[in-house]
């Protein structure tokens, strides 16, 4: 049996998306090069805009709000520079667990002279409206604030932000590809949004950015004057289609099977003793489920159940290329010696309860032989040991 | 399944070679921190200066556990001497080798016998 | 009939190419999120590193100096900005008839200090290495010229320039995106190079820059650390391995072929009275015909094509969304009288010797009706009301 | 096939009314230039201060060329007082519109027709 589980890292394209594509790539494959061009080109044209249609509607927003971006990278990168090569300067606020497309943006921005605040979380993974009212600025210019975290899933109450960058007249950028048809954005509160393809059973390399009508930003690279002037190049047709077509497949109905799927594994799992939950008990998106298992570390996890057939992944430091683990587990406090321990399970409308059982019947079955393995059997010890070596 | 690990270290992960805790060990070596995510526990049996039992417990990634894995199966019959100048790059030798990044982070087994060793001899040459 | 003509602006992906992408969609549809994660991932991993080494293959470079990107646009702005934030300042030699994704971001650095020469080219399109070698400088920190114009079709002399180039220690980048698999490339005098696949009958949203393996460029937008820390952002894999069976289908004996079949096309319709090509007699792509035809505007010959099934593409100002002729044509000396009815049409290997016979015979059946409606019969009148209107 | 032109447009550019060159026409009016890719001359018949007939010839786009047609249309059997006043926009209007940035670079058969009653006018005046 294959079970997928690592949904939030990116999903299966869905057969009616790839059917939708299909065409464009050998039948209907031109450019919108020229509005007075050829049929070939018009068609395109059509495709493009009659997708920027789909997904405007979709979000109750204006097509031309909508610009399309290579990329969720692209599209934070868009969002954060955009903004600050229109201001030219200033204060720029976001938190601690954002995706590494907005750190290392504003990073990057700090060497230019830009201003910018992390705001903490709490050990939920959940920002203060507080902490980013006391830490607004005269000339703070850009809040950025997922809607929800990859990796712990834990949603931001985007409403609350959304009326304090309101009230003091700041732009408000939410990177919305995590919780995109799982969660509700209240749209009328946000200037600039993220969504991303690849995370709803749409194709790979397409994404884009909501971008409210009234608002100026700066393209980030330059040429020919598509994507009103926001973003040059030549469209990528068959991804455009693809991704509104996955938009129109988004439904409530998945959400609600999904988040009874969630419920089951985080019960059954945190059953298992010195097993502990990461992000927030209920404000959480409905396909997530990241906990952390004591006494073992992530790899050995991960590597047991993909041999037996069940993708899933971890914030272990082990996991990863650089040896550095989660820095989202990190900002929630969690203690390094737990977060190697770290389990991510991500679900989507195609996960069975079929893949379910099986999964949690092995990851059960792994976590048992691996804590056989482990010289650790009691929480003291394990601890005391970890607080020696952090002196 | 190509993983990043050569068949020998999947083996290893997969079936390891005299795992578990030992009830009267002669000593006990540790290597590792959990908060790198990697700790080894050797246990060894030891007469005549050759360790004619070692156990291990492992908390750790694919690489920890193959190589201490495949430590126990370098170190049993060996002299402490000899047991003594086992090295990394032997125990990933016999393992096929290891990627890069994990030589020095998970491959720890070596360090944790030679700390029992050490404490064997603490004990005895008092 | 319908006959496409428009290959210079994109093509058809080739059903080899769609065949291997199919499964990257909804099978392996893994991203490499993590070296030592599940089997999805490494086989994601695999695909991305087996095409990277397909194309530095063909190309005969290293395979860690093939960086993917999202389009010839994006590839162009990491090689001119790339350069520029990794030097700071100095001056950059560039030619008139470059791609708006150079010369946009040429504009854009002159607004940063940068200086920049915009080469003349001569009246078939070409750029003397003398006026190169003149306009070096001791700050010149880089030189873009593109291999061959899409438009005209006119090849450069790569080795000439790039051995100036290396006489003075100046990188050398060359957009060769319309060039790619039609005309040898002496990549051992280049040190980046812009490579697309929605020319080569690969998909769309996909192209990757040459940067030779000791040369530094900086990211022009942030995140994680793929393609070497040149380029952040989960990578489209489908489009890669798209990207990289695209490569492999290249041939000569299409360019042979389509050599052929352009060959005869300026042959008749030069042979069409008041009928002048455009770029240049011999150093032409293979699959590229302009000629400008007196007294008719090139929209509606377009026009009349499209309605026969016939896809063409034309330079004339009337066709743009901005009413702005083509500066191609304007860089090489063409009065705009004259630009007006430029034609080009673009052949592919899928291109036959049928759809040839067809396009030509509408071809001047269009031009004949047109000029028969046309004010203007005889050169004297048309350019003399040209240049009294001039004045 | 939707191209950004309007179905009337359409059928003008492809079987436009009353073009080519009048034998004897009583005044000639010209507007546009080659530079800028749209030229329209317009012939004209004139009896009774009434347009009898009139024939073009256009070099231009699909707008120039369809604005030209349709105005020969609406402009034969009208006195020149009534052909005086017709405007672009009523050319567009009969054309069933056209693409906003069409309006004023390729709509220009009126302004030609203009001319040639100016110059008719002009040489009948004197
Ligand atoms: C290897 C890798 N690639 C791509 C991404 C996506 O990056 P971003 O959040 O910048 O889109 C991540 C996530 O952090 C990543 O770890
Ligand atoms: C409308 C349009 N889109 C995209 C492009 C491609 O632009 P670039 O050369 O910047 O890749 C062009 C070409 O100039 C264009 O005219």
């Amino acid at each position: 049996m294959q079970v997928y589980l690592d949904n939030a890292t990116t999903t299966r394209t869905a057969d009616e998306v790839i059917e939708a594509m299909l065409p464009f790539f050998n039948e209907k494959y031109g450019l919108p090069s020229s509005e007075f061009g050829h049929s070939m080109g018009i068609d395109a044209s059509d495709a493009l805009e009659q997708s920027r249609k789909t997904i405007a509607n979709y979000l109750n927003v204006k097509p031309n709000e909508i610009v399309f971006t290579s990329g969720e990278t692209e599209s934070n990168n868009l969002a954060v520079l955009g903004v600050a090569r229109a201001k030219g300067k200033g204060h720029i606020i976001t938190t601690s667990i954002e995706r590494l497309s907005i750190l290392n943006t504003c990073r990057h921005l700090e060497t230019k002279g830009f201003e910018i605040t992390y705001l903490p979380v709490d050990k939920h993974g959940l920002v203060s409206p507080d902490d980013l009212q006391s830490a607004i600025r005269d000339d703070t210019i850009l809040v950025s604030v997922q809607h929800a975290n990859p990796e712990i899933g834990t949603v931001q109450d985007i409403k609350a932000i959304g009326e304090i960058c309101g009230e003091h007249n700041i732009l408000f950028h939410t990177d919305a590809s995590s919780s995109f048809g799982l969660e509700d954005l209240p749209m009328e509160h946000i200037d600039l949004a993220t969504f991303t393809s690849h995370l709803i059973h749409g194709p790979k390399g397409i994404a884009s950015l909501f971008v409210r009508e009234d608002i100026t930003i700066k393209p980030i690279f330059f040429g020919s004057n598509n994507e009103f002037g926001i973003r040059p190049g030549f469209e990528n047709i068959p991804g455009i289609v693809g991704f509104a077509k996955a938009v129109t497949l988004l439904s409530k109905k998945y959400v609600e099977k999904m988040r009874k799927q969630r419920d089951h594994i985080i019960n059954e799992l945190t059953a298992i003793p010195h097993t502990y939950l990461n992000g927030h008990p209920e404000k959480r998106l409905c396909n997530n489920v990241n906990v952390s298992f004591s006494f073992i570390e992530g790899e050995s996890v991960v590597l047991h159940l993909d041999m037996r057939g069940i993708a899933t992944s971890t914030g272990s430091a082990c996991s990863s290329p650089n040896l550095k683990g989660s820095y989202v587990l990190e900002a929630v406090g969690q203690d390094p010696e737990v977060s190697h321990g770290s389990l991510r399970l991500t679900l989507s409308r195609y996960t069975t309860d079929r893949e379910i059982e099986y999964a949690l019947k092995h990851i059960k079955d792994v976590v048992s032989k691996l804590r056989e393995m482990s010289p650790f059997k009691d929480e003291d010890t394990f601890r005391k040991m970890a607080k020696e070596e952090h002196k | 399944m190509k993983y990043p690990y050569s068949k020998r270290v999947i083996e290893h992960f997969r079936h390891p070679h005299h795992m578990g805790r030992m009830k009267n060990p002669d000593a006990v070596g540790v290597a590792g921190n959990p908060v790198c995510g990697d700790v080894m526990y050797i246990y060894i049996k030891v007469k005549d200066n050759r360790i004619i039992d070692l156990k291990w417990e492992t908390m750790g990634c694919a690489a920890a556990i193959a190589t201490t894995s495949m430590l126990a199966d370098l170190a049993i019959g060996k002299t402490l001497d000899e047991a003594e100048k086992l090295t990394k790059k032997e125990v990933a030798d016999a393992l096929e080798g290891l990627p890069p990044i994990k030589m020095h982070c998970s491959n720890l087994a070596a360090d944790a016998l030679r700390d029992a060793i050490k404490k064997y001899r603490e004990k005895h040459e008092n």
